[in-house]
């Protein structure tokens, strides 16, 4: 029988091998959450690796979300590098204290003597029809946190190179992983997976020269379907993939701006207080003159995340990213 | 009496005179749990009672199973069970008086229904429609709680408010063995019992929560026995024992009535179905265990004693279950189309006067939704 | 004896006078929180109230958030208008979840029915001397979320009439009080009091036509010094004091911007993630024919709060402004 | 053994034979705190022992007053004294092992001087300089904690792990009365129990919070019971009974060190100081009750029972107060001076590496400084 290396691989399963690599490579690499063990976790993401690894490396803990975070922080102040599951975005918020006061800053409070390399998976964001609190977008919470690095991918590759560097980072690292892109697949070695990606590059993921759309997660996809769709418009859109929120690529992000002198920031959060408006700021800052119009906004609306049967109003999809797109002034062109 | 007044009179001159504390015996439950059915208390008990319950025990069960069905016909998006759990859901709910308040999990439509409030009601959220179908007000029932534990507060808080406005009203709360390892659960129970609050946590143990069995999430003895930490008194009930779960509840909700302070509730149950429509429990525990749970059925356990005691006969059994498919059939009869929802209302809610921010979004939204009518005319 | 009514007053005797008129006004209004009974509060804020109205509208709770603003989620579902006071900008984080997945939300997931009238008293910010956790700027995390209405007054007249707006309110209002300027003085009728500012206007503290200053809270009296400063360089600054963070006062912002052409963000909070950049991405998205620069911004520093011996450097004052003023791209003028 | 290992020996049977469950009272504390000195258990106690006890506490009580009074002379920020908690400060010292692991919370130097960290370095914080003075690996503690109850489940975590990596460690963590109260206390004592954790948790009952006493912040009979509640042993002790907390703290490590899990220890004692030096004590209470405390000083009862029983004489006595003098005056020496910060130290730590946007601020600081010296330069 032969092994076919390159085949259909999910984000999901991804994250998994993500996961038993980094266990492998290091025993003090430990997976602990609601669920994550006998079950492998509620989208089965570590699915297997408290059979491979035993008990004690992939622990089902009580249901306490400030508990797990907090007993991570001793775990790696002795040395162990835990690797958290929060089991939906807003079950992450019993845990805020714990990450804003603790994780993201104790290496500065012990003047660098007592790192926490912790890593905090957070599957976030809508679009698979959750019921409330299954679907929020809170990025915008550990963006504004400082210490913390916040990182998402789009792509099944990205999932596990982004992951494998985020485990091995010496700082803490807010994984979030796009619910809906979990079942998404690409062509992928399973032999030879991606390399460890540096955690703070952006990429371009598709080229173009009328206008960039800034978007990451799961975004990117709806984004790069609208760019398909704006050829049509006679727009040629470039798509580039933040992959790293913090911290953020400036130099990726204000190259394509000043490329194609137009931008717009697409993201499933919503608009105020959101991520869109620290992005548009420092584009601003950095490319006025290059600007024929001002940076603008495509994103969830202000309001809690709406129930399954509303989700698609709410969601950023093809046609509100190209109105967007269509008021970046073109008169001015002519 | 509690360790601060006991602290004045702890004389701090050598050796100190140690005042005996209260003894917390009061405060702890008993080494089992407390049964009716199949005991001799069965004698004291109401017929009339024991009738009722086993009538919406019946139709609680057959709720159970048409809310299941409804998830397979893509009514429901998601539904969690009580399967089992029916003699805490009922007895909760039977327990309160009119101006009582219930504070329900996500898992506990059933209390809810049985509350009085309309099954379509209680179940939009679960359609995937907007969270709170009902009125909290109507029939004094908080919005389902999904954040675990988070509505334990809620319920002491409410309850608290009431016995400062002079109100007669006591709170039960529901809220799940997984849950109770929570620190909302520690800091309800603290101000609850500080305060004397007119409350009463009920705990469904219900031996998992999704996946993680008991012994991962407790080495209590009990977690009935959290109770003397607290202050308040510990009780420890057989939760499939309906007759049991009613006498413990109904001794609860009176002595927070009468100003007793609050009372933790532990009933030992049984989670039969799995964690939900679209959960595996296959994964994580063998049939056998569900099986051995089967022959201690609250119904069962129920029908038995009316049975043996000749309070109902095959007529009052098939009453019962007559009763329950009507009530299912009409259910199952209304839940029959999807609810429309306007997608306007995104905005409608939020504040009570919307912000100039979320007119200017609710002006975008009119547009797109025009603007799709349109093309859809269009291409009519 | 004749009684002066016009005589200077505190921050903190606004704050404390406004908690009484609206405790005498109306009886479901209930203070709640760490030692705000007997001992008044830390600040002394609500000093005097328990003895007034007895400690069951007064009330001295046990030590933990949650189960604060959790049994005032249940007061105010029973009619009931709580005043909660968290002690300090960062012990309020424990109180998250409540405030995030409930507080904000709980009248939309009710259709209305079930609005919660909370006020949420949070001392906030730097330049006290405060040891860690106690000078955290955490406005970024309230404006992210969606259902709450977030207020900073920065002058006494403002701290009682935005105080009593907040109590009045039907909707959880954030009220965010700037520690630094507890004790800073105005005159104030002690008689007649303020009227009840409505929640939502910004207000012009100054006028000028070179640039806006844009901020509020804490910042606003620095800018009002560094505008007096800029004089002496030729610039006439306008001061605009936001007073509510949300709903945000789009209106007095863009008027002022459109006059100046040129605006500075200044703000204590951190620049990445914080509210400078959904200032500064509104203006422009508003005004962008009116710039004649890039918004820019005048924050703290993106790192962890620092010690009192350090925390002068990081906070923003009149020299950081004026660079930034100095940066905004008067050439083109000429 | 645990509710979840019983559920299987719950035979669903009607009517179910209910094994009794183990019984709890092994985990129940005492009626009474423990005590030593001035009991016969005294006989037992190690002379050599108690001395050093006293010797450390002379040295402990004279270390608050030069902390206070460095707060006067402006070269502390702020000083929450442990005066009148020494011997819990200086118990939860002695008992670990060189590779154990001591979690402080803000008010806890003493303990984390005695423990054999530099007192400048451990009043680093509170000073206004950075955070954490000390390397916590250097004496194995941690940072002193601020948010309340919060460093209870790193001390979990941290003694989890050390099991994990095979390592005989012990962590112990100090919290307060009012830290009870928070979710964090739970959630960590929880984990403890569940993992079988090797950490003891010492609550510090001095009878505030600040200004709220005891009785407004928790209605238990002792905060000891709430061990039962985790299945954790519940252990009370006079907390200004050196012998006595040294005792019972020893045998809760040792208890931890062989397995046997964790044990929850409260301590009775009495914040004789406000809350910090800027705190006014006399808003909330009486000087009458401070002074009843006075008589049951942990110093004077220990000096008692050493005179007693001829342990020591005036000169033993005044051998330990001139070596707390000398102590006192290196520190207030020591301490004469302010620091001198680094302001661009801003941004080293933050990260591992700093991130291009710090690098960015970073700059524009450096800028900022240089055109400061520049113009000082210029006026000078
Ligand atoms: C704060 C929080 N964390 C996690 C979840 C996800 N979750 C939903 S139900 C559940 C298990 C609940 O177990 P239990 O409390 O025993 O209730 P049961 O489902 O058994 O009725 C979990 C972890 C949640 N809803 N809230
Ligand atoms: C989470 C949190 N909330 C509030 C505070 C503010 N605060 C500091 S000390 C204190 C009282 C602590 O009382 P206790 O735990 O009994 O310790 P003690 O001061 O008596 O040693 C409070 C409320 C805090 N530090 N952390
Ligand atoms: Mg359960
Ligand atoms: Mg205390």
């Amino acid at each position: 029988m032969t092994t076919v290396a390159v085949r259909p691989a999910s984000m999901a399963q991804a994250l998994t091998r993500a996961l038993r690599d980094a266990m492998a490579a290091d025993p003090d690499v430990h997976v602990m959450g609601e669920d994550v063990g006998t079950l492998g976790g509620v989208f089965r993401v570590t699915d297997g690796l408290a059979k491979e690894f035993g008990e004690d490396r992939c622990t089902d803990t009580p249901l306490a979300e400030a508990g797990i975070l907090g007993t991570a922080v001793g775990m790696a102040m002795y040395g162990l590098r835990p690797v958290v599951e929060m089991q939906f975005d807003a079950f992450a918020y019993p845990a805020f204290e714990q990450l804003v006061s603790h994780v993201s800053r104790m290496r500065n409070r012990t003047r660098g003597r007592m790192p926490l390399p912790i890593t905090v998976r957070v599957p976030y964001g809508g679009g698979i029809g959750g019921v409330e609190h299954h679907s929020d977008s809170s990025e915008a919470y550990y963006m504004a946190t400082p210490g913390l690095h916040v990182v998402t991918p789009a792509t099944v590759a990205d999932a596990y190179g982004l992951l494998r560097a985020a485990i091995a980072s010496d700082d803490p690292v807010v994984f979030l992983e796009p619910k809906r892109l979990y079942w998404s697949k690409d062509a992928w070695n399973f032999e030879e997976p991606t390399p460890v990606e540096p955690i703070g590059r952006a990429v371009v993921r598709r080229s173009g020269r009328s206008a960039t759309l800034i978007t990451y997660g799961p975004s990117v996809p709806v984004c790069m379907e609208a760019a398909e769709a704006a050829r049509a418009e006679g727009w040629e859109l470039e798509v580039v993939d933040l992959r790293s929120l913090v911290p953020f690529d400036d130099e990726t992000v204000g190259a394509s701006v000043r490329r194609t002198g137009r931008a717009v920031v697409v993201h499933e959060s919503g608009a105020f207080g959101g991520p869109g408006g620290e992005i548009a700021a420092r584009v601003t800052e950095r490319c006025f003159h290059y600007l024929e119009a001002p940076v603008l906004r495509v994103a969830g609306f202000d309001v809690p995340y709406p129930p399954p049967m509303l989700e698609r109003h709410h969601l950023p999809g093809v046609d509100r990213i190209l109105d967007a797109v269509a008021r970046l002034q073109w008169e001015a062109e002519s | 009496m509690t360790v601060m007044e006991q602290r004045g009179a702890y004389r701090p001159t050598p050796p100190p005179a140690w005042q005996p504390r209260t003894d917390p015996a009061p405060l702890l439950p008993d080494a089992e749990p407390y049964r009716v059915l199949g005991t001799d208390a069965a004698d004291r008990a109401d017929p009339e009672l024991l009738r009722r319950l086993y009538a919406e025990l019946v139709r609680g069960r057959r709720y159970n199973a048409q809310a299941t069905a409804l998830t397979k016909q893509g009514r429901l998006a998601v539904y969690p069970s009580s399967t089992g759990q029916e003699a805490c859901q009922v007895g909760a709910a039977l327990v309160l008086q009119d101006r009582d308040w219930l504070f329900p999990s996500y898992r506990d439509t059933l209390a809810v229904v049985a509350r009085g409030v309309d099954p379509v009601e209680a179940l939009t959220l679960l359609r995937g429609d907007w969270h709170t179908g009902y009125d909290p007000y109507e029939h004094r029932v908080a919005p389902l709680c999904t954040p675990l534990a988070t509505q334990l507060p809620h319920a002491v808080g409410l309850a608290h408010a009431a016995r400062l406005k002079g109100d007669d009203v006591v709170a039960l709360a529901l809220v799940g063995d997984g849950g109770s390892s929570e620190g909302d659960f520690h800091e309800a129970l603290n101000f609850a019992a500080v305060w004397q609050a007119p409350v009463v946590f009920l705990v469904q143990n219900n031996g998992f929560a999704i996946s993680v069995p008991l012994a991962k999430q407790t080495a209590a003895p009990s977690l009935a026995h959290k109770a003397v930490g607290y202050g308040m008194r510990g009780r420890l009930v057989d939760g499939n024992d309906a007759a049991a779960v009613h006498e413990v509840l109904t001794d609860a909700v009176r002595h927070a009535r009468a100003g007793g302070g609050p009372t933790l509730v532990e009933a030992i149950t049984y989670r039969v179905d799995a964690h939900t429509n679209s959960d595996d429990a296959t994964r994580y525990r063998a049939d056998a265990e569900v099986e051995t749970w089967r022959e201690h059925d609250p119904i069962l356990l129920l029908e038995r004693e009316l049975t043996e005691r000749d309070l109902i006969d095959e007529d009052g059994i098939q009453a019962a279950r007559q009763d329950a498919e009507t009530f299912a059939a009409a259910l199952r009869e209304r839940m029959n189309q999807d609810p429309a929802l306007d997608p306007m209302d995104l905005f409608t809610h939020v504040y009570a006067e919307p912000t100039p921010q979320l007119r200017e979004q609710h002006a975008l939204l009119r547009t797109e939704l025009d603007a799709e009518a349109e093309s859809e005319g269009a291409h009519r």
